[in-house]
C-alpha cells in the first residue's frame, strides 16, 4: 500500500512552503515555478504538505490497491 | 477532491493571493470549521471587508458580501437582525477590522452580538502594497513607516474583550489544525466571537521586515506562539516574542438580536 | 387609516415608509430627521419589525444594506452631516444594486451650519456626493401628505430598480404639521421584493437583467449562495476587469433609470397655460412659491408655476418646454443658487434664468419671491 | 385665516398647546398648519410655535402677520412680538413678562401664576394659555379644543387639564 | 469673581446649557485644574466634538476648537503633532466620544498621544433630545429605546485601558472637588489621559427614567460612585448600580509625538 | 532640482506641495494615491515635518485641519471612496476657513469599482461631495511637471483663501512616469500664512475679513485665545443665528473666491485661431485629445482644444467664448458625461455641446477621439 | 463677621440645585425661577451651594469688614 | 518615436526595467514616458509596463502599437502582444513561455535561466531583460543604459547587475 500525491500545477504557486516542511525533502520545484515530488515512494504520509499548501495544490493520499 | 472542499467555491480557484499567502491556509480552516459544524451553507452568510484577506468571501461557497473596506461587521449586524436564524461569519483583515472599522469592530462586540468574526492578521495593509496597520508592531517597516513604526499596537482581543466580546481566541495559520477548533467554537457560541488568525503576507511585510520567506514566517509562528496556559507561566523576561494561542476569554451574556426579539414580543403584547 | 388628523412631515415620511413594507430602519440620530428613528423605534417592534441605533452614520446605512440584502426594506434617514457620511455606501448601494431608501431632512450647512434651520442645500449633493458614476432618484414632497406618498414611492422605487432611493426633505416640511387625510392601506401599492427567476441549478445569475434592465439578486438565506460586491462584477456577481462588463454594467445602471425617466418624472403645474414667467419650485419653497405667484397673478402678471417632486433624474424634458414657452424662469432656492445650474442647462439659452437664492437661516415671505416675480415683469432681458 | 403665535421658553409647553389648537381646528373641518422653531442655540433661549387656521389649503406655512401672539416670557415677548401689527392682539404672562412690548392691544394674564395656583403646578400653564387663547380668538369652540386637550393629554390628567382650560377661558371676563 | 474665572471667557456667560445640566459643574472642574496647574492660556488648545457637553469650549478662554460630532481627538492629534508644546485638552460627550468617535477614541489611546480626554458622561445624547448612546446603561429609556434600551454599555475606562491609554480615572459631578484633581492629574500625565465625569442630564435622561430632577441625580451619584479602593472590596451582590471613581489605572508608556520627534531626529543625521 | 528627471505624477504632486512649505502629512493609504502618503513619509521627518497615518480617511482629514490650525501647511490625498468619506470635513474646512489641501487621484467607481483603473468619475463630487452651499476649488493636472506646479497652487490657494483645494489627479497623470525639469526652489513663489492684523488687547476678531473677504485667524499657539467652529459663527468666530451674519458669511465665502474667478482660471487654448470645433478638455484625456486634434487638423479638420485645469470655479466665461465662435464643442471624458453638463449649462444653446464619455477601465485612444471630431465636422447640427 | 451670599440672576437659571443642598434651607426660588436668600444670617458658609452651582449663579463669602 | 512593453507577473520587475529605461531615454536628451498597469486582481495576475521614447513631448501616454513587447510568463505574453503589428518585434523567456502567441518575428531567449545560471538569482532577470531589450532596439545606448541602472540600484548589487545587462545584450548574437 503506498502514498500517491497529487499536485495541481494550474495552482501551485510555487511558494515552497511544502517543500519546506516536508520532513523528507522530497518536493521540488521546476522552472515554471510549479511543485513537482522528486521521490513519492519516500513520502511517509505526514500531511505537512496539504495541511500547509495555501492554494490547496497537493493532496497526500494512500493508495488504495484495487 | 476533500470533502470540505465543497464550502469552496471550486469554480472560484486558484485564488487570486500571492505566493506563499497564509490566507488561503486560514480560509481553508474556516471550510473545515464549517465542515466539522456540519453549517448549512443555504443558511449561513460570510461577509467581508476590503482587504486581500476579504477577498476570502468570494471562494466561499455560501451567501456571501464582499462589502466596503472596514464596513463588514455593520452589514453582518443588518443581515443577522433582518433575519436572526442565520449564522454569520465575517472575515475581515487586521486594517479593515482595527483600523478602519475598528469602531464597528468594538461597537459589535459591545452588542454581543451573534456574529463570528475572523481576523485575518498579517500585522500589514497587504491589500494596498504594504502600509502599517494598528496591529503592525512597534519599529517593524512599512511603506508608511520607513523608519519602522512608532505606533504602540493593538491586542485586538484585549480590545473586543474590554468592549464585550463573549468568545476570544487565537491562533495562527503554522497552528491550522487547532485553528478549525477555535473557529468552530466561535460560530458555536451564541454571541460576538472574534477569532484573532496570524497569518503571513510575505509579500507585503515579511520580505520587507527581512523575516524570511513564507515557509520562515510559518516557523515564527511555531516558534513564538505558546499556548495560554503555558503563556501565562513564562516570566516577564521570557515572553520576548511570545504571544498566547487558544481560547483567550469567553462569558455568557445577552445576544443582541434574542434581547431584540424580546422587545417585538414585548411590543406585540406578549410578555 | 383614512381620517384628517394632524401630522408632521417626518411621521408622515416615517409613516409611508411602513405603509410601503419597511420593517427595518438603522440610523443615528440628528436634527432635523430624529423623529424619523424615533417614530421607527417606537412602531416597528410591534409590526415584527426592527429598529436599531448604530454607532455612526456610516453604520447607519450599512446596517440597512445588509438587512435588504437578508430581505428587508429597510430605511435610514438622516441630515447633512450625516449625509456626506453616508456617501460612500450610497455608492455601494448603486453598484450592487441594493434597494435602499434614505431620507435626507435637509439643515442648513456647511458643516454643523446652522442646526436648526431650514435649507434646500443637498440638492447637488444628493446627485453627485458619491464618487463615480451612478444614476440618483431624489423625490421632494411639498406637503405632509406627500411626504407620505413620497415614502411610498421612494420605497417602491428603491425596489423596483434596485437602487438607493432619496427623499429629500427640508427641514420646513419636515417639521411642520398639517391636516392630512392618508390613503387606506388597501389603496397602497406596494412593490413587491424582486424575486430570482430560476434556481442555482439551472444557472441563476443573480445579475443578469431582466427586460427592464434590472436584476433579481436573490435575498441572503434563500439557497443560491450569491455573491455581492462593491466592484464591477458580471452577471454572476464576481468581480471582472473586462472593459466591456464595466462599460456595460455602467450604462445599464444609468439605463435601467432613464429608460422610464418620463414616468418617473413628477411635477405640477399651475397657472402655466397663459404663462408668460414661470417659477420653478420644488420642496417646501414651493409652498411659499404657490403664494407669492398668487399674489402676482392679483396684480395681473401672466406667471404660472412649476413644481418638481422629482429632483433627480433631473426633468430636462420638463424644463425645455416651460424654456420654450416662456420668456424668463425664476427659481427661488433655500441655498445659494443650486438646482438653478440644472435649469439653466436645460434651459439651454431658450429662456432667461434667473435664481432667487436664500440662505439665511429663514424661509422666503410670499411677498420677497412675488416681488421678484414683479422684477421679471418688468427688466428687460439682457 | 388666523394666525397664531405662542412663543415661550423650551420647558413651557408652547409646542403642544399649538399642536392641540391646529388639532381643534381640525376637528372643526378647517385646514391647519402648525410650526415651530427653536433658536440656534439648542438647549434655553426663547422657543416659538405657529398655527394657522383657514378654511382653505394652506401653502405658506409659517406666520407673516399674526392675529394674536402669546408670549410666556421676556425674552420671547421680545423676540417675537415685534412683526404684531397694530390690530392683532399681545398676549403676555403678567409675571415673567414684566416689561411689555409696546402694543395697543396686550392683555395681561398672569397665566402661570394661575397654573400654579389653580392646579398647584406650573406644568399646566401651555393649557391655561389655551383656554385664554380660544376665549381671545374664538378661532375654535371651547368645546373642540376640550376635546382637543383630551384626545392628547395622559388619560389620567384629562380632569385637571379641563380645569386649566376653564380657567384659562374665564380669566377673560 | 473667582481666579479660576479667567480660564472663563466671561463675556460668553450664561451657558446655553438647561437648567441643572451638569456640564457647568464639570468645566467649573476643568477651570479650576488648569488653575492649580498654572496653565499657559497661550499655550493650551482646547478642543470638543459636538453635543451639549462639546459647546464648553466656547466658554473656556484658551485658543479652542469646536469640531464635527466625533472628531475631536483626531483634529487635536493633528494640534498636538503640529505643535507638541502645546497641551491638548479635550472635552466629548458619551455619543461623540463612544459612539460616532469610538475608532478615534480607541486610536488616540493606542498612540498613547498627550492629550486629556474629558468624557462629560451624561449617558444620553442630550442636544438632539435624548437618543440612547453606548454609555445608556441597559433597560434605561431613550427617544430611541421606548422599550428600554437592549444595548450592553461599554465602560469607556476599560476600552481606554484595552487600547493603550496610560491614565485613566473617572470622577463625578457630585464629587467637584476631587473631580479637579483627577483632572490634573490627567492632563499632567504625559500620554492619552481619560477622565470620565459622570454628570447629570435632567431634561433628556432623567425626566424620562424618573431619576428625579437635579439635585436627585447629583444625590444619585453621591450614593453610588465609590471610590476604587472601596469598591474593589464590595461584594458582587452589593454592586448593584455602584461604580468605582478615582484613579482607576497608571502606567508609563512612550508617548506618541515624543516618539515622533525621534523619527525627525534620526531622519535628520542624529542618533 | 533643475535637472530633467523622470518623475511619477504623484510623486511630482508630493514635491511640488512639500516646495511650496507642506509639513504635515495625514492620511490613509488608498491605490492609487499611496505614493503621495508614502513619499511623505520617507521626506516630511528629514525635513522637520511630520507625517501620520490615521485610522480611517475621516481622521485623515480631522488631523490635517488640526494641524493647519497649529500653523502647519497640511496635505491629505486619497481616491474614490476616501474621499467620499472626507467629504463632512471638507465642509468643516470650508466653514471654518482653513487652509486645507486635498489631493483626490481618481479612480473608477462608484463604490470600491475598477481599484486600479482610470477614471475621472469624481470631477461633479469635488464641487458638491459635501452638504450645504460652499464654493470649491479644483484644479486637475495633465502632465507630471502641471501636477507640480498644481500642487504648489493648491497650496498657495488654500493658504490664501483660506479654503479647502482640491487637486484632482486622475490615475493616468497620477502614476505615470514623465521626464520633468522642476523649478528652482527660488523660483517658487509661495504665500504665506496670513497672519493677524493686530492683537487680542486691540480688539482682534479673527473672523474679521480683510479686503480680500479672506480673514486672518491666528495659529493656535500664538496668544490669541480664538475659538473655531464649524457652526456658523460672527468675526469674532462665535455662533450666531443672526440671520444677517448667516448671509453674509455664506456669501462671502463664495465671493472670496468669486471676486478672483478670472485670475484662478488656469486653460490653455491649442488651435483655436480658425477654430469651428473645439474639443474641451482636462486631466490625462487632454494629452490623449491633443495627440487626437493634431490628428484631426491633419486631416484639415478646424478643430482647436480648450484645456483646463482649473475645474471649479468652472470657467464659465471660458466656455461661452468658445461657445460664440464655435459650432460645436466635443467634451471626451472618463466618466458617464459629467463636466459636460457644466460646459451645455455655460453654453446656454450657442454651440452644440457633445459628450464623448468613457466608463470601461482603459483611457481614450487619439484614434477615438479623432473618429468624434470628423463624426463632428460631418454632422449636421440637429 | 457676616458671611455674605451673592446671585447673579442673570446666570441662575431656577435649577434648584443650590436650595436642594444647602443645610440651612436659606435658599429659594422666585416667581421669575431665580434663586434668591431667605434668610443670609443663617448661612454658615459651607460653600455648598457655590460649589454645585452649575451656572455661577451664586458666591458665598466672608463678609470683611473694612 | 519607439513604443515597447514589458509584462510578466507581478514579482518580475518589470516596471523597475521600464523605468530605468525610461531614465536612460532621458540621459541621452529624450522624451520619455512610462507606465504600467496592474491586472484589476491587485495580486498575482498578469503586469505590463510601457516605455515611450521620442524626441518630442509625448502626449498620448500609453503604447498604442508596440515596436517591441518583452514578455516574462505565458499568461502576459498572451494578453499583452496581441496589438503588436507584423513589423514588431516579440521577445519571450522561452521557459517561461512555453507557448509562444504567433508572431512573424519572434525572439526567444531563456532570460531567467540565464539570471539564474549567470548570477544566481532569478531577482536579475529583468535587467538582463533590459540588457536584451538595448540591444533589440537599439533605442539607448549601452553605456547610458549601464549607467541608468547603476543609478537606480542598491549600490552594493551594481557590479552584478552590470554582468546582468551584459549577459541580456550579449544573449543575442
Ligand atoms: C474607504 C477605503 N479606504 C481605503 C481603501 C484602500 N484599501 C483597500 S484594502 C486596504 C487595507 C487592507 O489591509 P488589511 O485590512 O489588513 O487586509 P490585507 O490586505 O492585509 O488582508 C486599504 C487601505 C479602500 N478600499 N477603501
Ligand atoms: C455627523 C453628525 N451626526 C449627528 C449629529 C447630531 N448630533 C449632535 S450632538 C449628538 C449627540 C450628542 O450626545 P453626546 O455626545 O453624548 O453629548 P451631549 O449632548 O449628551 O453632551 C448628535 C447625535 C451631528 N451633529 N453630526
Ligand atoms: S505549498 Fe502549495 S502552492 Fe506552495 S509550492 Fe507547495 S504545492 Fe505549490
Ligand atoms: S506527506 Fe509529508 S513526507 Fe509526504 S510529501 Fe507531504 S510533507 Fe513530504
Ligand atoms: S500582499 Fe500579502 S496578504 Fe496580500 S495576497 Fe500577497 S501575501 Fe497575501
Ligand atoms: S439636554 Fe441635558 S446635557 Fe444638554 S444642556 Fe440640557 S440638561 Fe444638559
Ligand atoms: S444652583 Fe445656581 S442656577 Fe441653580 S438655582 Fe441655584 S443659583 Fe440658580
Ligand atoms: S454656603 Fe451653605 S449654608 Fe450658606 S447658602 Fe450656601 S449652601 Fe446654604
Ligand atoms: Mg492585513
Ligand atoms: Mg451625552
Amino acid at each position: 500500500m503506498g502514498i500517491e500525491i497529487t499536485t495541481l500545477k494550474e495552482r501551485c504557486k510555487g511558494c515552497n512552503i511544502c517543500a519546506a516542511f516536508c520532513p523528507k525533502k522530497i518536493l521540488a520545484m521546476d522552472t515554471l515555478g510549479k511543485v513537482y515530488v522528486t521521490d513519492e515512494k519516500a513520502c511517509i504520509n505526514c500531511g505537512q504538505c496539504e495541511l500547509r499548501c495555501p492554494d490547496y495544490a497537493i493532496y497526500v493520499e494512500k493508495k488504495v490497491e484495487k | 477532491m476533500r470533502s470540505y472542499e465543497k464550502y469552496f467555491r471550486m469554480n472560484r480557484l486558484p485564488h487570486i493571493w500571492c505566493p506563499g499567502c497564509g490566507n488561503g491556509i486560514v480560509m481553508k480552516s474556516i471550510a473545515k470549521a464549517a465542515e466539522q459544524l456540519g453549517l448549512d451553507q443555504d443558511n449561513t452568510v460570510i461577509v467581508s471587508g476590503i482587504g486581500c484577506s476579504s477577498r476570502a468571501s468570494g471562494y466561499m461557497n455560501f451567501d456571501t458580501l464582499h462589502t466596503a473596506h472596514g464596513r463588514a461587521i455593520p452589514f453582518a449586524t443588518g443581515i443577522k437582525l433582518a433575519n436572526p436564524k442565520l449564522k454569520v461569519i465575517v472575515i475581515t483583515g487586521d486594517g479593515d477590522c482595527t483600523a478602519i472599522g475598528g469602531n464597528h469592530f468594538i461597537h459589535g462586540a459591545r452588542r454581543n452580538i451573534d456574529l463570528t468574526v475572523i481576523l485575518f492578521n498579517n500585522n500589514i495593509y497587504g491589500m494596498t502594497g504594504g502600509q502599517a496597520s494598528p496591529l503592525t508592531p512597534t519599529g517593524k517597516k512599512a511603506t508608511t513607516a520607513p523608519f519602522g513604526s512608532v505606533d504602540t499596537a493593538f491586542d485586538p482581543c484585549e480590545l473586543a474583550k474590554a468592549a464585550g466580546a463573549s468568545y476570544i481566541a487565537r491562533g495562527t495559520a503554522f497552528h491550522a489544525k487547532p485553528l478549525v477548533d477555535l473557529i468552530a467554537q466561535g460560530i458555536s457560541n451564541n454571541g460576538f466571537s472574534l477569532v484573532e488568525a496570524i497569518t503571513q503576507c510575505p509579500i507585503s511585510y515579511g520580505r520587507r521586515n527581512k523575516m524570511g520567506d513564507a515557509a520562515g514566517m510559518l516557523k515564527w509562528m511555531s516558534e513564538n506562539a505558546v499556548p495560554l496556559a503555558a503563556y501565562e507561566k513564562l516570566a516577564e523576561e521570557q515572553k520576548g516574542d511570545k504571544f498566547p494561542i487558544g481560547v483567550l476569554y469567553q462569558k455568557t451574556a445577552p445576544e443582541y438580536s434574542a434581547e431584540y426579539a424580546k422587545v417585538i414580543k414585548l411590543a406585540q403584547g406578549g410578555k | 387609516m383614512s381620517q384628517a388628523r394632524l401630522m408632521q412631515g417626518n411621521e408622515a415620511c416615517a409613516e409611508g415608509a411602513m405603509a410601503a413594507g419597511v420593517n427595518f430602519f438603522g440610523g443615528y440620530p440628528i436634527t432635523p430627521s430624529t423623529e424619523i428613528a424615533e417614530i421607527m423605534a417606537k412602531e416597528l417592534p410591534a409590526l415584527g419589525g426592527t429598529f436599531i441605533q448604530m454607532e455612526d452614520e456610516i453604520a447607519g446605512i450599512a446596517v440597512v444594506l445588509g438587512a435588504a440584502l437578508a430581505g428587508r426594506k429597510a430605511l435610514t434617514a438622516t441630515s447633512g452631516p450625516g449625509f456626506s457620511l453616508k456617501q460612500e455606501l450610497i455608492g455601494y448601494g448603486c453598484i450592487a444594486e441594493i434597494p435602499l431608501v434614505i431620507a435626507n431632512v435637509q439643515r442648513m450647512g456647511p458643516a454643523t451650519g446652522q442646526p436648526t434651520s431650514p435649507a434646500q442645500g443637498d440638492v447637488m449633493q444628493a446627485r453627485w456626493g458619491t464618487h463615480g458614476d451612478h444614476p440618483m432618484i431624489a423625490l421632494s414632497p411639498w406637503t405632509v401628505r406627500e411626504s407620505f406618498d413620497v415614502a411610498v414611492m421612494a420605497v417602491n422605487y428603491a425596489e423596483r430598480f434596485r437602487t438607493p432611493v432619496i427623499i429629500l426633505l427640508d427641514e420646513v416640511v419636515g417639521h411642520m404639521r398639517e391636516k392630512v387625510v392618508l390613503p387606506k392601506a388597501e389603496d397602497i401599492e406596494i412593490y413587491p421584493r424582486r424575486k430570482p427567476n430560476c434556481t442555482r441549478e439551472e444557472g441563476y445569475k443573480p445579475y443578469t437583467p431582466m427586460a427592464d434592465l434590472v436584476p433579481n439578486p436573490a435575498d441572503f438565506g434563500t439557497g443560491h449562495h450569491i455573491h455581492v460586491t462593491g466592484l464591477i462584477h458580471d452577471e454572476t456577481g464576481f468581480p471582472t476587469g473586462s472593459s466591456k462588463v464595466t462599460e456595460d454594467t455602467i450604462q445599464r445602471l444609468h439605463q435601467k433609470i432613464s429608460r422610464v425617466q418620463d414616468e418617473i418624472t413628477h411635477y405640477d403645474e399651475f397657472f402655466m397655460e397663459d404663462a408668460e414667467y414661470a417659477v420653478l419650485t420644488y420642496g417646501g419653497t414651493a409652498r411659499t412659491a404657490y403664494a407669492a405667484v398668487k399674489m402676482a397673478r392679483q396684480q395681473g402678471i401672466k406667471v404660472g408655476m412649476v413644481r418638481l417632486m422629482t429632483i433627480w433624474p433631473f426633468a430636462d424634458k420638463v424644463i425645455k418646454k416651460v424654456a420654450q414657452k416662456v420668456k424668463k424662469i425664476l427659481v427661488p432656492e433655500m441655498n445659494y443658487g443650486q438646482l438653478v445650474l440644472e435649469v439653466e442647462r436645460a434651459a439651454a439659452g431658450q429662456a432667461a434664468v434667473i435664481s432667487l437664492p436664500k440662505y439665511n437661516t429663514e424661509i422666503f415671505t410670499p411677498k420677497e419671491i412675488c416681488t421678484a416675480i414683479e422684477e421679471l415683469a418688468t427688466e428687460v432681458v439682457k | 385665516m388666523q394666525q397664531i403665535r405662542l412663543c415661550g421658553s423650551g420647558g413651557q409647553g408652547v409646542i403642544t398647546a399649538a399642536i392641540i389648537l391646529a388639532e381643534a381646528a381640525i376637528m372643526e373641518g378647517k385646514e391647519s398648519v402648525q410650526s415651530q422653531s427653536y433658536g440656534p442655540e439648542a438647549r434655553g433661549g426663547a422657543s416659538k410655535a405657529e398655527v394657522i387656521i383657514s378654511e382653505e389649503f394652506i401653502y405658506h406655512p409659517k406666520v407673516v402677520t399674526p392675529d394674536v401672539v402669546l408670549a410666556l416670557t421676556q425674552q420671547a415677548a421680545d423676540k417675537y412680538s415685534a412683526d404684531l401689527c397694530d390690530n392683532g392682539v399681545l398676549v403676555i404672562d403678567e409675571d415673567l413678562v414684566p416689561d411689555s412690548p409696546e402694543h395697543p392691544n396686550v392683555i395681561k394674564v398672569p397665566l402661570t401664576r394661575l397654573a400654579v395656583e389653580g392646579l398647584g403646578k406650573d406644568l399646566f400653564t401651555n393649557i391655561v394659555s389655551l383656554g385664554l387663547l380660544v376665549k381671545v380668538t374664538g378661532v375654535v369652540s371651547f368645546e373642540t379644543i376640550q376635546k382637543s386637550v383630551a384626545k392628547r393629554v395622559p388619560p389620567a390628567t384629562i380632569e385637571k387639564n379641563m380645569q386649566a382650560l376653564r380657567i384659562g377661558f374665564d380669566a377673560l371676563a
